[in-house]
């Protein structure tokens, strides 16, 4: 074997690391290391110069092992192995100690955080003694697509695939395409018929050559890998079909919040306060009435229900104060008599041309009162036909502070979006996360707000936050675009985390095969041992550590360089004692 | 001095770890005890490693992974903690005291949660006082 | 067979630290094979057979004897003495059986302290009759001289954690054949497999070679004694919720365990990269376990009593925490609630 | 269209001034004309709020449908809907036509106009009217402005093996995010996030970067552009320079640096930021002594590479053809000097939240630290570390936004990214008071209202209220605000006023939106094709939009929007085809077209 | 208790002359930018939103839209052009309305017609009563002077006039005073003013009464303080000599210049032109905020004191070159102007605030002081 030669580079981060953590004396506490070839510190590892630092170093002292201390592996560690492949060097042979984001962004004592750091560069230069050259393979990439869901965002993601001359398959839950914009009347801000850009959108799905449209159909599980899905649709002739597509793009929605779980609303109980989607459906039927058929004299419409409140939802729904001022500017035209009141919290009339038309609604009569979740939701109640008015809402005004009633004869209330109930199960199935709201979670929250951390799996619309339609049509292009530029490159690169068996250990008693969440594993049963897909493995190891011989060794995240890594972190030099 | 335990942490990479980085860019203080060995997946903590940071003289060791239902890999928390159950019935009969190993759950958004677990768990441990299980093996004999 | 008459017989010893002497049992189940033992060796020092005292080996020449089979696990300062004394004197010291090999069943004496043990045997055990406290003493002095007993250490150590060890022969016992295929690869003067080498036992773990069928279905619900189940001879134990140290340990012993539908226990040891085959097999039985709460987890774990006993029972001294820690060092403090 | 309906046509323009280019009564003539049509009414002449005359008029021409068409059409459909239903008709047969949504509310273009009535009297959408032409599309693209929009866009067509031309008008690429210190609300590092894809960039072998250039004329046809770009001098050789500095060392040259919004000054030959890609030196020729005919040269014979340097070098034109084009030209923040009253320009604690972004930048001028301006010797108000920090921070909100007399929009962005300077100001002076001062507060997007909490928490003080002015007694600044949720009004001392100030389209937008052929909206900011539909696209073929060049948006609206564009260009160049445009059909033949289309969907039912 | 929210009050209120009623999203610069709010007296803001939700009896017990003088400032920075100051003003008209428990004050402010129907009898019952009742039209020269207005129209029997016209006045403006107080002070029953407060806070109230202190405050241009205090001044030096030294002032012998009667005619003269020439000018203008926005009552208040003015001063030139039917006929078109002016403006209309305005001072004041004394109380009392 050949004499491991490595070499450490602390990063000061500008001052990020270097405030808190002695990089100098980082270099000189692991410099003695054995193996240790080369160490340094320096201002910005990751820009070109630092980069090149490493680049000659590898060359002139024959480096075949780099660490390098820096910020999370998350952010730079595709960077440095690229570095390492540019000097020739397999880019495995690399570990980073994040000594920013867990050390110096969040200890106060240097001294410790010294300490600390230490630690974690001698538990990656022992780790990565032990690191292997892995490289990377390509597999083909099935140049057709499944979106699932075929609401708007659904739609104008296939649209834009199919439009490329590239397949899709398109599945949609319920009897109808369109969504939930479908239900629409009319869109924000500049009022233009949802349904008749809706419809020539459904027209143009359902007449595309290259889009196949299942429907009323649910997925019920995916298998394969990024590139190479596939998936058995059970027909309603009872018939099956096999699809193959190499990218998954979900657009599962949204789906309205529940209101009567708000008991100062009595949402349910009186028949006047309806919710914002059912608001919508009278504005379809040109009928704005009460349940007695009768045009309403006050209209009251109510923000942030579900919303901005811990009890139910901690987030902002997005659309629901655009949506308020379209229903106001609805119901001015439709009933120029009537009193309008919008009842909000902050006014969120944040997109293009939006600010203008809550101005344009203010100056149609609308008064708009403001109240606060904190102080306690406004009180919906009936006035038991004592009065002309049906109802009365009760609440503090929070512009004057007025505790004030409100008159209304029909309340809208603006209520939250959630993701939908589905949702849960095709984050099973498609192997997407969900943060805590149920939302999709993005790959990254700014950079890649598309791409979920499977990859081949792309969420778009409200499936991943609640927003508009302009939003979703952007996200879902965005979607498109990744797609169509990998099925236009027609292959992918594989990780090279994955699982191995030595089939000279494995002794076939088949415990890692159920263990796999990706069947990943299966056993052969000529050689009595089992053997691991690795295009079908995501390496996580979890085979790895339930293999009772250790037969299975999960690629760059083996027993040994673990263990080593752990006797780095805890050498006794390293410890607080020794202080 | 009070006594500083050392404390190794298992985090799995896509919530517990991301949730750790979180804190940081969050610029959330917790406590510099916790030393932090990033996995893929909760699941692939395997027991010998609790093991052998104990040897070489961890006070305690946390493990992370995703919340149940959320596992990036779909399901390797719920063998983490199957596994972590296991291990605490062994470190009974060990006299070590199962506080010294703790699972938790940590998203990729609980930054806070993350450095509230680390000071809560350091004060554990703090609490417990050293794990002697290094000097008895070293010395003991 | 007139070639092999020409080369110098090989000295060889036996001898047993802790141990129950099955090992030594062992050797002579050789039976009629001893004969080409013997051809072939010298038997310089085996206590249970020869009349040969530790001052005889003591004044051999370093290195004179060629194989020493030590059996048994290192309990005492005697024990310690004769590993060294055999180590300086021997060129190839073999740990022969599970004890050597990993500490054994002497080894989970590991899982109590000294003064525990002695407390069990001079007082509290029900055959015990010791009215005045006696207790074992190192040194007694008496009219004639100095008695002295070996110190009793405080904890059970293998042969390898004592000295340097050229090759590992396990199980409890040994598989006689598994030995005399090492002795005539030994005396034949072939190339030996490098230092540090498990032999007599394959690389592959039991169920390789378990006559038992295996599917991927190792869920467990509750786990079971052999003695619960209705056993239908056939289905893995495992499967059946019985556990079976099979999966992580070699193979070589010839099943014999599982041949008379008992389930593995672990003699062999583990395979070869593992070092803690109780971590491993614990991991890998919990990860069987049905239950994703930790309510139905520890449920089901209740039937594990003894984890320790079952995972560790031939290898505590050899896993990686060896052994328990004494009462007076364990931390006392209550958890704050 | 169903033959036995009848249709009536109401043209509605209420008359704002935004239809004065169409021609209203040509498009009255040519519905009246329409064989297919049985009444006109102009919204000019009808009395459309009286219900009763509007329900007799239907029944008098046995209306089935109608079609509201002209501005603002979904305004008045509601009325429609309202006398429909109580008559039993089909509501769906109340169909909008609306101008602006297929932009020739801003052309004025009559005949397009009519095409569009013609199209809806058949209940068809132009665009499927118009046949595709098969056209030769260039592979390459041109993206100009290399922020993170033009960036994304550049990496995702890259990704695709196309090749892209990205011209970024400064040194750098990067934009402003390279400017900011955190993110909202993850508080991640922008640069952190940001400089990889920077790096990638500039090593991307399908990539043409083009620093310091600017467009200069756009000719040819959608598919074909042609497009002369200016390169203007760097002075410093791109492939020669090592970026060492020495050169910079000794320049005697000074100017306030453009990267930290000149609140400290670089050199004349410099790098605008170390993470700059390409991370080489170039020369501000307004500050060079021997570009302003002065004696000097330092630069040259400090180079340690021969002939990297040439202050003689003249600006250099090429030309690119390709096949699209995407704009994301940006933004730049609002002039905070229009707003007299907040005392910016007079009082030098007063700061945009830009300068304050670069304050608080650990690559800024002060390394991180939240210091006063103040003045050095020369006398010039710079950020130095060495000056105190202050104590009281107040942030005002929507400083030349959702203001009538300077910006009516919403900048969108400012209230998320006050908060978060709250929090930096909180987390390097934990003592610090700090006062924000909005009027709503905007936390929309995922995880923003879960960050407005926090910083709530915090003990950041939230004050609702636009503060009236900013002045100053002898030590102090004094904010003059009425505390709405406090019922006072607040006369708040602090040390150091942020102004949140808006965002306005990038200087130049509206040129290069000219060249393309782009229309802009009163603010200067680009019309998408559709709002709701594309908001990418615009009324250009083959020229594109994204990020805040549409609008303002945060970062990832801005990177979805950047992806989507190159989405458009990817289907472009895939499909080797693009639309025939409009005007090239005879009003008389789309007409046959559309109830042509009309009948064949008819049939299909 | 909750109040109601009344969508009917803007139509009332656009009657008045209410524009942009609607426009304002409370984002508080007009509050911020106002030079006279304080601590806690808040406006416009605050009355901006009384009013848009139709909250009557908050806004009358609110006395703020009185210490406005419309310098325009919160108008012309309002980020949505909303226009408080005008909303302000308007408030005013409606609060004048709300004192006036006749009614007769809402009529003439909501209705341009009414308002001119009500003049128009007036002026003919004054052109009519002189017709009737006036002394003869003498024009002989006498060694005093020219004309004999005193034999016309005998100084005695015009302040007999003046004086039924005063009480009858003061009796309305009195009783609406009353009810402003009752509206303000006592039905606020957030605070009880203890009795010595009515004593000391009186001086303040009178002061500004006198010099309009509060509105120098305002503006950064003088101008408008000038105009308004002069012409302010102007009346009532005027309104006091013609009521109480009418006899004085109005004498058929012409004094020389340099006499106090001639000069502080002058005085006042130049008062009423300048004041109303300046807001005249304004209103046709609309340059300035404040003069953007016109109610019918603002042009007949302001060309009608033109007109006395003017008239007034024709009578003098008239005099004082003896052309006496001139002056006669002048005499009665004058006080057919002022009679109307003063029936009409000063208890229910616009010249009212010249009472309410300082009343509101005083009020404010009075709450003011009682709310730091109760905080105090408060305070003491906790800690």
């Amino acid at each position: 074997m050949e004499e491991i030669k490595i070499g450490v580079y602390v990063c000061w981060c500008g001052t990020n690391i270097a405030k808190m953590v002695d990089v100098d004396q980082v270099v000189d506490q692991i410099k003695f290391l054995p193996d240790v070839a080369v160490a340094r510190n320096y201002k910005y590892m990751c820009s070109d110069p630092g980069q090149d630092m490493i680049i000659r170093d590898i060359k002139q002292h024959h480096l075949n092992r780099v660490v390098v201390a820096a910020c999370s592996p998350r952010i730079h560690e595709l960077t440095f192995r690229k570095a390492l492949a540019k000097a020739g060097l397999n880019p495995m042979m690399f570990q980073m100690a994040n000594i920013r984001e867990q050390v110096a962004w969040v200890h106060t004592d240097r001294e410790k955080a010294t300490k600390k750091a230490v630690s974690l560069v001698h538990a990656a230069i022992n780790r990565v003694k032990w690191h292997e050259s892995l490289d990377k393979r390509t597999i083909e990439v099935n140049p057709a697509t499944l979106v699932i869901g075929g609401g708007v965002a659904g739609m104008s993601a296939a649209l834009e695939i199919a439009n490329a001359g590239k397949q899709v398959y398109l599945v949609e839950k319920s009897k109808k395409l369109g969504g939930y914009a479908a239900q629409l009347d009319l869109t924000f801000p500049h009022f233009y018929s949802a349904r008749q850009l809706i419809k020539p959108m459904i027209r143009h799905v359902e007449d595309h050559k290259n889009i196949r449209i299942f429907k009323p159909m649910q997925i019920n599980q995916i298998f394969g890998y990024m590139g190479n899905f596939q998936s058995t649709l059970q027909l309603a002739n009872g018939d099956e079909t096999k699809l193959k597509f190499g990218n998954i793009i979900v657009a599962t929605g949204l789906q309205p919040f529940d209101p009567s779980e708000i008991t100062s609303y009595n949402y349910g109980k009186l028949p006047d306060v309806v919710t914002s989607l059912e608001f919508e459906k009278m504005l379809a039927k040109g009928r704005i009435e009460t349940c007695e058929g009768k045009e309403p004299k006050n209209v009251a419409i109510i923000h942030c229900v579900g919303s901005r409140n811990a009890n139910y939802h901690e987030y902002c729904s997005r659309t629901c104060c655009m949506t308020a001022l379209k229903f106001a500017n609805q119901i001015r035209s439709a009933l120029p008599e009537s009193n309008i009141f919008d009842l909000y919290a902050d006014m969120r009339s944040f997109g293009k041309g939006c600010e203008e038309l809550y101005t344009q609604t203010s100056r149609k009569n609308v008064i708009f009162l403001r109240f606060d979740q904190q102080n306690g939701l406004p009180e919906i109640r009936s006035t038991n036909g004592e009065e002309a008015v049906s109802m009365l809402i009760e609440f503090t005004e929070q512009f004057s502070k007025e505790q004030v009633e409100v008159p209304a004869d029909l309340v809208i209330l603006m209520v939250a979006m959630e993701s939908h109930a589905d949702a849960k199960d095709i984050s099973h199935i498609a192997g997407i996360s969900m943060c805590g709201n149920s939302f999709f979670i993005e790959k990254h929250p700014k950079l890649d707000p598309v791409a979920t951390t499977s990859d081949g799996v792309f969420i778009v619309g409200t499936c991943q936050a609640p927003k508009d339609i302009p939003d979703s049509i952007s996200q879902a292009k965005a979607a498109a675009a990744r797609v169509l530029a990998t099925i236009h490159v027609g292959t992918i690169e594989v990780d090279v985390i994955t699982a191995t068996v030595n089939e000279d250990i494995c002794c076939g008693c088949q415990t890692c095969v159920s263990v796999c969440p990706y069947k990943a594993i299966s056993f052969n049963k000529e050689k009595g041992v089992s053997e691991v897909n690795e295009i079908l493995c995501k390496g996580c190891g979890t085979c790895g550590s339930t293999c009772p011989t250790g037969a299975i060794r999960s690629r760059h995240f083996t027993d040994q360089q673990i263990l080593s890594q752990i006797q780095g972190l805890l050498s006794p030099d390293n410890k607080f004692e020794k202080m | 001095m009070d006594f500083e335990p050392t404390i190794v942490s298992f985090l799995c990479n896509w919530c517990s770890y991301t949730g750790a980085d979180l804190a940081g860019t969050s610029r959330m203080k917790y406590s510099p005890n916790i030393r932090i060995i990033r996995v893929m997946c909760s699941g692939r903590i395997d027991p010998t490693f609790v093991l052998e940071a104990f040897k070489n003289g961890a006070d305690g060791v946390l493990l992370c992974g995703c919340h149940p239902g959320d596992c990036h890999y779909q399901s390797g928390n719920y063998k983490c903690l199957r596994r972590y159950n296991m291990l605490k019935k062994y470190f009974v009969q060990l006299g070590i005291r199962p506080e010294r190993i703790r699972l938790d759950w940590i998203s990729a958004s609980e930054g806070k949660q993350f450095a509230n677990l680390a000071d809560s768990f350091t004060e554990t441990i703090r609490h417990l006082g050293p794990c002697k299980i290094k000097n008895v093996i070293e010395t003991y004999t | 067979m007139a070639e092999r008459n020409e080369r110098p017989k090989i000295k060889l010893a036996v001898y047993w630290g802790a141990a129950c002497g099955g090992c030594c049992v062992s050797v002579l189940d050789v039976h009629e094979k001893l004969f080409d033992v013997v051809a072939n060796a010298d038997l310089v020092f085996w206590p249970i057979a020869l009349d040969i005292k530790y001052n005889d080996v003591e004044a051999m020449p370093d290195q004179d004897i060629d194989v020493t089979l030590f059996n048994g696990a290192i309990r005492n300062s005697e024990n310690k003495h004769m590993a060294r004394l055999l180590r300086q004197k021997t060129k190839i010291l073999v740990a022969y059986g599970s004890c050597a090999h990993l500490g054994g069943i002497p080894g989970l004496a590991n899982l109590s302290t000294k003064t525990e043990i002695f407390d069990r045997i001079y007082k509290e055990s029900e055959s015990t009759n010791n009215p005045n406290h006696t207790r074992p003493l190192e040194k007694y002095e008496v009219k004639e001289g100095t008695l002295t007993l070996p110190e009793f250490f405080n904890d059970v150590r293998t042969l390898a954690q004592t000295v340097d060890v050229d090759y590992y022969l396990p199980g409890c016992p040994p598989q006689t054949e598994r030995l005399l295929e090492v002795f005539m690869a030994i005396v034949s003067g072939d190339e030996l497999p490098p230092r540090g080498k498990v032999l007599g036992a394959t690389d592959k773990s039991q169920c390789d070679e378990c006559p038992r069928k295996k599917s991927d279905k190792k869920t467990i619900k509750e786990f079971h004694r052999p003695w619960e189940i209705n056993d239908d001879g056939e289905t893995c134990f495992l499967e059946q919720g019985v556990l079976c140290m099979g999966p992580a340990t070699r193979s070589g012993c010839g099943h014999r365990c599982i041949e008379v539908n008992a389930p593995c226990r672990g003699c062999y040891g583990p395979a070869p990269d593992v070092i803690d085959p109780g971590a491993k097999m614990m991991s890998s039985v919990a990860t069987m376990i049905d239950g994703d709460t930790s309510e139905t987890i520890e449920k089901i774990l209740e039937n594990v009593i003894d984890p320790a006993g079952y995972f560790y029972r031939f290898s505590m001294p050899a896993s990686i925490l060896r052994r328990k820690i004494p009462e007076n060092l364990q931390a006392q403090a209550p958890l704050q609630k | 269209m169903r033959t036995q309906e009848t249709t009536g046509m109401f043209l509605y323009h209420p008359g704002n001034g935004h239809l004065d280019k169409l021609n209203f009564t040509e498009l009255f003539a040519y519905s009246e004309s329409h064989e297919d049509v049985a009444v006109v009414w102009d919204s000019k002449t009808f009395p459309l709020w009286d219900i009763e005359y509007l329900k007799s008029q239907i029944q008098k021409y046995k209306l089935s449908r109608i079609i509201i068409a002209g501005y603002d059409t979904g305004m008045v459909k509601p009325i429609f809907a309202r006398v429909f239903s109580n008559l039993q008709l089909n509501v769906e047969n109340i169909l909008l036509e609306d101008f602006k949504e297929h932009g020739i509310l801003e052309s004025g273009n009559t005949e397009l106009g009519k095409a569009l009535l013609s199209c809806a009297i058949y209940n068809v959408a132009l665009e499927d009217i118009l046949p595709d032409e098969e056209k030769k599309v260039c592979t390459e693209t041109l993206i100009i402005g290399a922020g993170i929009a033009g960036i994304q866009a550049a990496l995702e067509i890259a990704n695709a093996n196309h090749k892209v031309h990205l011209i970024e008008r400064t040194g750098t690429i990067g934009g402003h995010m390279a400017m900011f210190d955190k993110t909202f609300p993850t508080l991640d590092c922008a640069a952190c996030i940001l400089t990889p894809k920077m790096v990638e960039i500039g090593q991307h072998p399908s990539i043409n970067l083009l620093t310091y250039s600017e467009v200069q004329s756009v000719t040819g046809t959608p598919g074909n552009f042609k497009v002369k770009v200016l390169q203007k001098a760097r002075r410093v050789s791109l492939s020669k320079c090592i970026g060492c500095g020495s050169c910079a060392e000794k320049c005697p040259g000074k100017a306030r640096s453009e990267f930290d919004v000149g609140t400290t000054f670089r050199k004349a030959i410099y790098i605008p930021f170390p993470q700059a890609v390409p991370n080489k030196y170039l020369i501000d020729a307004e500050a060079c002594r021997y570009v302003q005919g002065k004696k000097c040269g330092v630069c040259v014979k400090n180079c340690p590479v021969p002939g990297c340097i040439d202050l003689d070098e003249k600006d250099s034109e090429i030309e690119l053809c390709v096949g699209n084009i995407i704009i994301a030209t940006g933004f730049k923040t609002f002039e905070a000097t229009k707003l007299a009253n907040y005392g910016y320009g007079s009082f030098p604690n007063v700061l945009t939240s830009l300068e304050f972004e670069r304050l608080t930048n650990a690559a800024g001028p002060t390394e991180g630290k939240i210091t006063f301006r103040t003045q050095n010797k020369k006398g010039d108000w710079i950020f130095s570390p060495q000056s105190d920090s202050p104590e009281r921070v107040g942030i005002i909100h929507c400083v030349g936004s959702r203001d009538i007399n300077h910006n009516q929009y919403c900048s969108r962005v400012c209230c998320m990214y006050s908060l978060k300077l709250a929090h930096l100001v909180k987390e390097k002076i934990p003592d610090a008071e700090v006062y924000e001062y909005y009027i709503d507060m905007r936390s929309f997007g995922k995880g923003y209202e879960a960050f407005y909490e926090r910083i709530k928490s915090e003990g950041v003080h939230l004050l609702r209220g636009k503060p009236a002015e900013v002045r100053m007694d002898e030590n102090n600044l004094i904010i003059r605000s009425e505390d709405i949720d406090g019922r006072r009004l607040l006369e708040q001392k602090v040390d150091m006023v942020i102004l949140s100030v808006g965002l306005e389209p990038a200087a130049g937008s509206a040129e290069i939106a000219k060249l393309c052929g782009v229309t802009t909206d009163s603010d200067g900011w680009m019309d998408e094709a559709n709002y709701v539909t594309s908001p990418v696209n615009t009324f250009a073929e083959g020229v594109l939009i994204a990020g805040l060049c549409q609008g303002p948006k945060d970062i990832p609206d801005t990177v979805a929007q950047a992806s989507a564009a190159a989405s458009e260009v990817l289907q472009h160049i895939v499909r080797t085809s693009m639309r025939k445009n409009i005007p090239e059909l005879p009003l008389a033949e789309i007409r046959t077209r559309a109830k042509n289309l009309s009948l064949k969907m008819e049939d299909r039912k | 208790m909750s109040q109601r929210i009344n969508p009917e009050l803007k139509k009332e209120l656009l009657k008045f002359g209410a524009k942009d009623w609607n426009d304002c999203y409370h984002c508080g610069n007009c509050t911020a930018t106002c030079q006279l709010t304080e601590r806690e007296i808040l406006f416009p803001r605050k009355a901006i939103r009384q009013a848009q939700m139709g909250l009557t009896e908050s806004l009358a017990s609110n006395a703020d839209p009185w210490l406005c003088y419309y310098c325009g400032d919160c108008s012309d920075t309002c980020p949505r052009d909303a226009n408080p100051g005008e909303i302000m003003m308007t408030l005013r008209r409606y609060l004048t309305s709300v004192y006036d428990w006749t009614g007769f004050s809402g009529m003439l402010y909501k209705s341009a017609k009414a308002h001119i129907v009500v003049m128009l009898v007036l002026f003919l019952s004054v052109v009519a009563a002189f017709l009737i009742f006036g002394g003869p039209m003498i024009t002989e020269l006498t060694s005093d002077g020219g004309v004999r207005l005193n034999t016309f129209a005998p100084a005695e029997i015009i302040a007999g006039i003046d004086h039924i016209v005063l009480l009858t006045l003061s009796f309305f403006l009195l009783t609406n005073m009353i009810n402003m107080y009752y509206k303000v002070v006592l039905k606020d029953k957030t605070v009880h003013i203890p009795w010595y407060l009515y004593f000391t806070e009186i001086g303040e109230a009178l002061l500004n009464f006198g010099t309009q202190l509060r509105f120098s405050k305002c503006n950064k241009s003088r101008m408008y303080w000038f105009g308004h205090w002069f012409l302010m001044i102007g009346y009532v030096t005027m309104f006091v000599l013609i009521i109480f030294f009418l006899s004085w002032f109005q004498t058929d012998n012409i004094n020389v210049w340099y006499h106090p009667q001639r000069l502080i005619g002058y005085i006042i003269t130049a008062g009423f032109l300048f004041g109303t020439i300046f807001f005249m000018i304004g209103r046709i203008r609309k340059k300035k905020q404040i003069f953007k926005h016109s109610h019918h009552s603002d042009w007949i208040f302001v060309v009608l004191l033109f007109l006395v003015a003017f008239s007034g001063i024709l009578i003098h030139i008239f005099r004082i070159n003896g052309l006496p039917f001139a002056t006669y006929y002048t005499y009665v078109a004058h006080l057919a102007f002022e009679i109307p002016m003063v029936v009409t403006f000063v208890a229910f209309s616009k010249w009212s605030h010249l009472a309410y305005r300082p009343l509101a001072i005083y009020f404010s004041n009075m709450k003011k002081k009682t709310r730091e004394l109760q905080l105090k109380s408060k305070l003491s009392v906790s800690y």
